[in-house]
């Protein structure tokens, strides 16, 4: 029931206006803006396609890689200038990158760069990095956004203009930031790339998702991200598109080894099966998402075929059973005095996560194990966690390692947010290790495999689902798609990610 | 009077900042998390720990205290960690937006409570009476961000005449004066109908009072018109706690414009002032809070100042 | 002697009032009654999710229809109504003691009294809302308990100023001269001529605070603050129902919506009565 | 005590005044009640009854609380909403006071064409306005009839011309006859312009009450109803407060009602004198015979005079009555000294002037 | 003793509406004060009654100075002061039904024991019926509620009296009958009496004594007769 003329658009279609949900901390790349690529403003060294397959960008080729996988050299794109019109060079890259890393820039995504031990130019065009151990998922990493050293670099970091009043070689150059409220772009004309045919994008800031829909309905936005049920609403409305991003995007629940009922492997057999994955997918997200088994999602080339769970509530009773979980007066087991009941933290204000919390702890009562949901924040969460359950998500879809070795080494158990379940398994420990270190695609598979096949006998987590991220967008323009999107979505992820390459539909 | 108040301001803004210090060190939530964001789910503990000293959070609270208000006192307010800007420029590109809405809201909140509730005290219990005062309880029963959403389906999906949030047009990046009025209707009118119902409940008591008093029997007895008796007599009379009202809603007229700046993208300084105190960011929050001093300090004097003229048995000193 | 015709003033109304006050009477009553009786006596578990009851509009099986992840809304409206009116009731008792002690206590004392009272309350109005009430909820716990001494720290500052103009005002009336004459201590002028004065405007302050504090709490809980958000109360089902109604289902909203405001209009029904009785001449004016 | 001047022409106390004028106001069983809780009632007024003629004063006096402010009020449709009323109050064009809707009165009667000077006057001014706003905004509101014999009023300002400059000119005009309107105004009631900008509590009793007359003699309503009008007045105050009423009243043919307990000013102004005792009226009479000779008739008013400091300085024994429960008889029955069975049950009528078995 | 000497008092300090009063009254004495209107008599009144502190002077009650108080005179003092105010309506808290009134001064200094017989008595005094008492303000005459004023002043047996115009707005039966009350009262206790008023002949029959304002107010040039019989009305210096 949109009223006519809802799909009228805020302007011509060289014109798009989007919202998101977010918005920014800061523009400037050294504090971490755009680190997962498409920001719009910057480009990084590289950059990625539809198929999230690396191509160049401000590199004139994919880098050359040493033998022992720790030299890694990027060859620059000759004759890109800044919006400003000062000409990109190799020192802008190293500027970048030794940045990031300096102790005294307050950038809270360093670590993804650990790998890295030296960053030089080598002339004018050419950079070569240096890494401390062999990491081949490395050229993932350098799609971060490079940054111009002869404004940022006369600036605090922290807090220089650069921040919000950034300057980059991208396809488009910010007008203005208007925060809280909307961030505009116009088409850069002398972008390397060509310029593009939207002249002008803003990315309007709205916070909530039903302000969002009623917004986008009243015809002042192009687009917008919506959660399944408002997206719903749109789903006969010929004048706009809806698209679903297949994303890395998981929920799941941490299972503490230092817990005296989440530790039991049995009890944790027995919740991984317990749950009703499918039915979570279709209630909960409204078919929008797919059961998740593991951090990889099941349409992935990563994914370990036959490591899928089927929902099967008998066979987790039998499980428990076995290892000697009775069932008391209340329907709740206990064994040995324990009473089969533990505690489960979502973060307040997430409507999805409670959903899920409160979806998990009534299957794990069908099978006599009784969970609490319980909401907090961060702070109220974090000093529990070692021992308490928490309703976690996570993903980023360019490499297998990002996600898994931080959130399955043992050596990360307890470090900040990473390994929050404290999971200790060797074999995965082993497997990870080797999926990083070798460049060969097929060790590297095997190795993943490994882990998920592990994953499902000794189930640190109970993964639940994959949440694909949906956008309503305006059937105005070509060239729209998605791309496999992370967990975090920001500026660049959605239909938008590749506005520049948008073109006016012909009538 | 108010030479007296403005020199009392010093030790109330002195308590206020340190307050908030005290306060925000002590609540739950953690600046570098904040800071942080989502990266400090993948961020090592040593990370987070460098961003603890270079946000110069893991100072003592007094030493912090201090320095902000001897560097505030030099005209440095310092830098705000969420918005990544000088808090003076945060400040300066938002205040502006904020006292625009909020006094367009308050007027009209002021301004239309007093004729409902004159209108309703005249004849309580009458359909007019009932109608509004029912409603004056729904609204305060009924959150901003409803009253958002509704007056955003109203007028913008249904009727189409309003822009929906936004200081100007989404798609337009120049600031005129009529984007900035269209935009500003729908803002103030739900902050200032979520502020009516004290107001208009308050007239409404006042006046209805003052009409049973001997004072409105000896006006209408001089042969003074029923409009008459009631603004000037049983209005001006009955008026007394509305104009303290005036003072004493000011936080909650700020604590409106934090949720209705949110809903509308308005740019104001209000929806700054949850996030500055979600993620404790010292310098912002103090600035912020001593912005709201000075409002509710001027908010009161006004209100004392109203109420000293218009009843002249109260000696307001102090 | 003839038949006396007797003819009144507006005294048509008195009926309807008593019709009013009694309706107002009766729904607390099956409000109290309700939120006493059901939840103890129904052991039905109101966070029981049943994904495949999802969203269905109200039957016989589920009179208020389920939520979006099939809960029964009849039975999380009983309970959160009880959560509600805790909070609603005694936060709002609690400031509205408060502020009428502290302004009658500042306006009746006056001199430096007054002033430090006074700026004591311009110090804690300043200091934004949620901070205070983050503050609140910090020391304590996220909890009922917290919630409602957060919503009530926050809110008594109104009534206080609003209750020192008015016994300002009163102080210099005479019968408070005969009142001082008559040996009466400063405490009891302000207790036995003063407060009653202003207790129906501090009444009112009450009245309109059960509502505030009701979503107040939700506010908090959104925050993380206050309950857990699938506790159910009102606010939060309310607030948890908003994506719910857009996209074209009314009964999440609805119920909880109008047992927001039902029993809101019910007490100020009730409290509309007893200010009239409050003043003596309306009072006689009434006389039932 | 010295006998006062009298106009014979209106000295006629009789309700039916054969082929004379129309009288100011005719009251005829005038009652009112007040309901009071457990369905009690209090009657403050029985069945009172008495006309007003062009150019007469009556003087109400009688017993406190028997009756007579209320007796006022309701005349002026400015009961409390649990009073009841029955009987009429017909002005001279027929308009019956009683029936009349709040509307015609507030529009065309109150200040108009029935003035009140209320008792409590101090109780009566609006505490958070000066005495001068409250009696400009009487003069403005009543204009018409305030104009008459005062200043001219500035003619309604030429509507055309450019500038406003005609307009603004024309309203500090008006405003500075309005405020001479209202300095005169307080003239005539000896309240003095130099407490004019005070506000209600700060005058003392004499300055209220003399505030409270200027403010009812603004409309020059025919018919004025002025209740204790000098409380608080010193002797010379009181005379001159009399003569001006009485003036009032001559001039153009307004009548008075003057509620007082002041004996010395009645006898001033008054042509008649009713005596009002536990709500009814029982005795009505010229003045001259009231307060010379033959005297009052009813047992009560003459124990009313002998109450008076300058004669024998002794209150009527006994109390009054409580008006909630009224005897059968003679409500004076069980103070007065002549007393029989008769009075104790059968209750005397008005006839000739008094109602009394043995007067 | 109550003694005013050169009592200099108002509501601000330029134009003060008394000034310089002298006065004293002995135990059991009596006087009444005439004066024109708003020439100062209820001013002094309140502050003969330690309600009004003074700019300038001293008054001595019974031997104490009670000038220096700061903010009110102790209690022992004021209550040995029974005070009836010129205007009943505002001097009458509207809340209190008339029997409230009158006890409110004995539950104030804690001898809430007493109250319901005394109340009894002093209503059977000053003649209001049971059915008054249980009334509030607004809904008896001014009359009627003078009467509870009255009762109000005595109940809690004070050693002086003042009285502003307690008669002003009673009929004459009523006004005698009233101060037949004070004149039994003062016979049984012997206490002091000023009665303020205008009527110089009752003044004179009821005190005895009387003084003219001219006469106590020392420092400024007696009050003239108006030049006119009712001239200039109110006597500014
Ligand atoms: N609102 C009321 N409710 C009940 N009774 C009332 C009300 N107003 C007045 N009365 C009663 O009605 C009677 C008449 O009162 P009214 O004020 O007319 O007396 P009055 O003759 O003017 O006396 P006074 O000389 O003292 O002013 C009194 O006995 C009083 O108690
Ligand atoms: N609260 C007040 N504030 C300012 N001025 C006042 C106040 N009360 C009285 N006055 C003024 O002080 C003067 C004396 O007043 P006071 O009441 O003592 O007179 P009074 O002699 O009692 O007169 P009356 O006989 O009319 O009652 C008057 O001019 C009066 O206007
Ligand atoms: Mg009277
Ligand atoms: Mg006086």
């Amino acid at each position: 029931s949109a009223p006519a003329g809802g799909a009228g658009g805020a302007a011509g279609a060289d014109s798009v206006v989007v919202a998101a949900a977010t918005e920014p901390d800061s523009l400037s790349p050294l504090l971490g803006y755009g680190k997962d690529g498409n920001s719009k403003i910057f480009d990084g060294l590289l950059t990625r396609d539809a198929d999230m397959k690396l191509k160049p960008a401000l590199a004139q080729a994919l880098p050359e890689v040493s033998a022992d996988g720790r030299t890694y050299s990027f060859t620059l794109r000759r004759g890109v200038k800044f919006s400003d019109g000062a000409p990109f060079s190799a020192k802008d890259v190293v500027f970048t990158y030794r940045t990031i890393l300096a102790a005294g820039t307050n950038n809270p995504s360093k670590t993804e760069l650990d790998a890295i031990e030296t960053v030089e130019a080598k002339g004018e065009d050419t950079v070569v990095f240096t890494l401390k151990y062999p990491y081949a998922p490395f050229a993932e990493r350098t799609v971060l956004p490079i940054a111009p050293e002869h404004i940022a670099g006369k600036q605090d970091v922290n807090s220089g203009d650069f921040t919000t009043h950034p300057v980059g070689t991208g396809p488009y150059v910010l007008t203005g930031w208007s925060k809280g409220e909307k961030l505009s772009f116009k088409a850069n004309p002398h972008h390397w790339g060509g310029e593009p045919a939207v002249k002008k994008f803003t990315m309007a800031v709205i916070k909530d998702d039903d302000v969002r829909a009623t917004r986008l309905r009243s015809g002042e936005l192009d687009g917008a991200i919506l959660p399944p049920n408002l997206a719903e609403g749109f789903a006969k409305d010929t004048a706009r598109r809806t698209y679903a991003a297949k994303t890395f995007d998981y929920r799941t629940v941490t299972l503490p080894t230092h817990h005296e009922v989440t530790g039991d492997l049995a009890v944790r057999r027995a919740l991984d099966i317990a749950v009703d994955r499918t039915a979570m997918v279709d209630k909960l997200l409204d078919g929008a998402g797919k059961p998740a088994f593991g951090p990889v999602p099941t349409d992935s080339p990563w994914f370990a075929a036959g490591t899928e769970r089927r929902h099967d509530l008998d066979r987790a009773r039998r499980i428990l059973d076995d290892a000697g979980w009775k069932a008391g007066a209340d329907g709740i087991r206990t064994k040995d005095g324990v009473r089969a009941s533990f505690p489960l933290w979502y973060t307040s204000g997430d409507k999805i996560r409670q959903d899920h919390a409160l979806a998990f702890a009534s299957d794990a009562k069908k099978a006599g194990i009784e969970v609490r949901t319980e909401a907090g924040t961060w702070e109220v969460i974090e000093p529990r966690m070692k021992t308490e359950a928490v309703l976690a998500g996570g993903g980023s879809p360019a490499d297998p390692d990002f996600d898994q070795y931080l959130l399955l080494t043992s050596s990360h158990g307890g470090d900040g947010f990473n390994n929050m379940a404290w999971y200790d398994d060797p074999a995965v420990d082993a497997a990870l290790a080797e999926g990083r270190r070798s460049a060969d695609p097929a060790v590297r598979k095997a190795a993943y495999d490994t882990v998920q096949r592990r994953l499902a006998d000794n189930p640190g987590y109970v993964f639940l689902t994959h949440i694909d991220h949906l956008y309503v967008v305006n059937d105005k323009w070509d060239g729209l798609g998605t791309q496999v999107e992370p967990h975090d979505h920001g500026l660049g992820a959605g239909p938008w990610w590749n506005v520049e390459t948008w073109k006016p539909k012909q009538k | 009077m108010a030479g007296r108040r403005t020199l009392s301001a010093a030790p109330v803004l002195l308590a206020v900042t340190f307050g908030v210090f005290a306060l925000a060190a002590l609540s739950p939530f953690d600046p570098v998390k904040a800071y942080a964001g989502t990266a400090g789910l993948t961020a090592s503990q040593a990370e987070l720990d460098q961003l603890r000293i270079n946000l110069g959070v893991d100072r003592p609270l007094v030493a912090r205290w201090w320095d902000w208000l001897t560097s505030a006192l030099t005209g440095d307010l310092g830098t705000s960690a969420v918005m990544r800007q000088p808090v003076a420029d945060v400040i300066a590109e938002r205040v502006g937006w904020s006292a625009l809405l909020a006094a367009c809201a308050f007027t009209a909140a002021v301004l239309a409570g007093t004729v409902l509730g004159v209108l309703a005290a005249r004849r309580t219990g009458g359909p007019l009476d009932r109608t509004v005062s029912a409603l004056a309880y729904t609204l305060e029963a009924a959150p901003a961000f409803w009253l958002a959403l509704l007056a955003i389906w109203f007028f913008s999906v249904r009727l189409g005449a309003l822009p929906s949030g936004g200081l100007t047009d989404a798609g337009s990046d120049t600031v005129t004066f009529a984007q900035v009025a269209s935009h500003l209707v729908l803002p103030a009118l739900v902050l200032g109908v979520s502020q009516l119902p004290w107001f208009f409940l308050y007239v409404r008591q006042g006046v209805a009072d003052a009409l049973a008093e001997d004072p409105v029997r000896g006006a209408r007895a001089r042969g003074l018109a029923e409009r008459r008796v009631l603004l000037g007599h049983a209005l001006r009379s009955g008026m007394l706690p509305m104009l303290t009202l005036i003072g004493s809603r000011v936080p909650e007229l700020i604590t409106g414009a934090l949720l209705v700046e949110t809903v509308f993208s308005w740019p104001g300084v209000a929806a700054a002032t949850v996030q500055a105190a979600t993620s404790v960011d010292f310098p912002l929050l103090a600035a912020l809070t001593v912005l709201a001093t000075g409002a509710v300090l001027a908010g009161n004097l006004l209100s004392d100042l109203l109420y000293g003229l218009a009843d002249p048995r109260v000696g307001f000193d102090g | 002697m003839a038949e006396q015709v007797w003819r009144t003033r507006g005294g048509a109304r008195r009926s309807t009032r008593t019709l009013r006050v009694r309706a107002c009477a009766a729904v607390m009553a099956v409000v109290v009654l309700a939120v006493l009786v059901v939840p103890p006596l129904a052991q039905l578990d109101q966070q029981a999710v049943d994904l495949a009851a999802k969203l269905q509009p109200p039957s016989w099986a589920h009179p208020f229809g389920t939520d979006d992840v099939g809960r029964d809304l009849l039975l999380r409206c009983v309970h959160g109504l009880r959560v509600s009116l805790l909070v609603g009731l005694v936060a709002a008792l609690v400031a509205t003691v408060i502020g009428t002690a502290v302004g009658a206590a500042a306006g009746a004392l006056g001199g430096w009294a007054d002033r430090i009272a006074m700026r004591v309350v311009d110090t804690l109005s300043a200091i934004p809302h949620l901070l205070l009430g983050i503050f609140v909820v910090a020391v304590f716990r996220p909890g009922l308990w917290p919630v409602v001494a957060s919503v009530a720290v926050t809110h008594w500052l109104s009534t206080a100023r609003i209750v020192r103009a008015e016994v300002l005002s009163l102080r210099g009336r005479p019968y408070v001269d005969a009142a001082v004459s008559g040996g009466a201590s400063r405490w009891r002028v302000a207790v036995r001529h003063l407060v009653p004065g202003i207790l129906p405007q501090a009444g009112l302050a009450a009245v309109l605070m059960i509502p505030h504090a009701m979503w107040h709490e939700s506010a908090l809980s959104f925050l993380g603050l206050g309950l857990p958000a699938h506790q159910a109360s009102l606010g939060n089902l309310v607030q948890g129902a908003r994506g719910s109604l857009l996209a074209g289902h009314w009964w999440p909203t609805l119920f909880p919506g109008l047992l927001l405001i039902v029993p809101t209009l019910a007490i100020a029904g009730l409290a509309g009565a007893w200010r009239d009785r409050l003043n003596p001449r309306r009072r006689s004016e009434l006389t039932l | 005590m010295t006998p006062s001047p009298h106009v014979p022409a209106a000295a006629g106390a009789d309700a039916s005044r054969p082929g004379g004028v129309e009288p100011v106001l005719r009251v005829e069983g005038l009652s009112v009640r007040f309901r009071m809780a457990a369905g009690r009632y209090v009657e403050a007024v029985t069945e009172a009854a008495f006309a007003l003629a062009p150019g007469e004063s009556l003087a109400l006096v009688g017993e406190s609380g028997c009756g007579k402010s209320v007796l006022a009020s309701a005349l002026l449709g400015l009961l409390p909403a649990n009073a009841e009323t029955a009987g009429s109050a017909l002005l001279a064009d027929g308009l019956d006071l009683l029936a009349a809707d709040e509307r015609t009165l507030a529009r065309t009667v109150r200040g108009r064409r029935v003035g009140l000077v209320p008792q409590s006057p101090a109780a009566h001014l609006t505490p958070v306005r000066t005495v001068r706003s409250q009696l400009e905004e009487t003069v403005r509101e009543l204009a018409g009839t305030a104009d008459a014999g005062h200043t001219t009023q500035a003619g309604p300002p030429p509507a055309s011309g450019g500038s406003d400059r005609p307009a603004r000119r024309g309203r500090r005009h008006r405003l500075a006859a309005l405020r001479a309107a209202a300095e005169a105004a307080a003239g005539r009631a000896a309240f003095p312009a130099s407490h004019l900008d005070r506000h209600p509590h700060e005058l003392s009793g004499g300055l209220a009450q003399r505030a409270a007359t200027a403010l009812a003699l603004v409309g020059d309503a025919p018919l004025l109803l002025a209740d204790e009008p000098t409380t608080g007045l010193d002797r010379d105050l009181v005379l001159r407060t009399a003569d001006e009423l009485r003036a009032h009243t001559r001039a153009d043919g307004r009548a008075l009602l003057l509620i007082t307990h002041d004996l010395a000013a009645a006898e001033r102004i008054a042509d008649t004198v009713a005596v009002m005792y536990a709500g009814r009226i029982v005795e009505i009479a010229p003045a001259g015979a009231f307060f010379g000779s033959p005297g009052p008739r009813h047992p009560y008013a003459r124990g009313l005079l002998d109450a008076l400091p300058e004669r024998a300085f002794i209150p009527v024994p006994g109390a009054p009555p409580e008006l909630g429960a009224l005897p059968p008889g003679c409500a004076f029955a069980a103070r007065c000294a002549a007393a029989d069975p008769l009075c104790r049950t059968r209750r005397p009528a008005l006839t000739e002037g008094v109602a009394c078995h043995h007067a | 003793m109550l003694e005013l000497k050169d009592i200099t008092a108002g509501y601000d300090r330029r134009t003060p509406a008394v000034r310089g009063a002298h006065l004293s009254l002995r135990p059991g004495e009596s006087l009444g004060l005439l004066g024109p209107s708003g020439c100062g008599k209820s001013t002094l009144a309140r502050v003969a009654a330690l309600l009004h502190r003074p700019d300038r002077g001293t008054v001595t009650l019974d031997g104490h100075a009670v000038t220096g108080f700061s903010h009110r005179a102790p209690r022992s003092l004021r209550t040995a002061v029974g005070v009836v105010f010129q205007q009943p309506r505002l001097a009458a808290d509207p809340r209190l039904r008339l029997r409230d009134l009158v006890a409110e001064p004995l539950r104030a200094t804690g001898r809430r024991s007493e109250a319901a017989a005394r109340v009894a008595e002093l209503a059977q005094r000053v003649g209001l019926g049971a059915d008054l008492l249980a009334r509030r303000p607004h809904e008896v005459s001014d009359g009627q509620l003078q009467r509870a004023c009255l009762a109000r002043a005595l109940v809690l047996c004070p050693r002086w009296l003042v009285c502003d115009e307690m008669t002003a707005m009673l009929d004459a039966s009523t006004t005698a009958a009233l101060v037949a009350v004070v004149e039994d009262y003062r016979a049984e206790t012997g206490a002091g009496l000023l009665a303020v008023g205008h009527d110089p002949v009752l003044l004179e029959r009821w005190c005895g004594r009387t003084a003219h304002w001219n006469e106590i107010v020392k420092d400024r040039p007696p009050v003239t007769d108006r030049q006119h019989p009712y001239g200039g009305h109110v006597l500014r210096p």
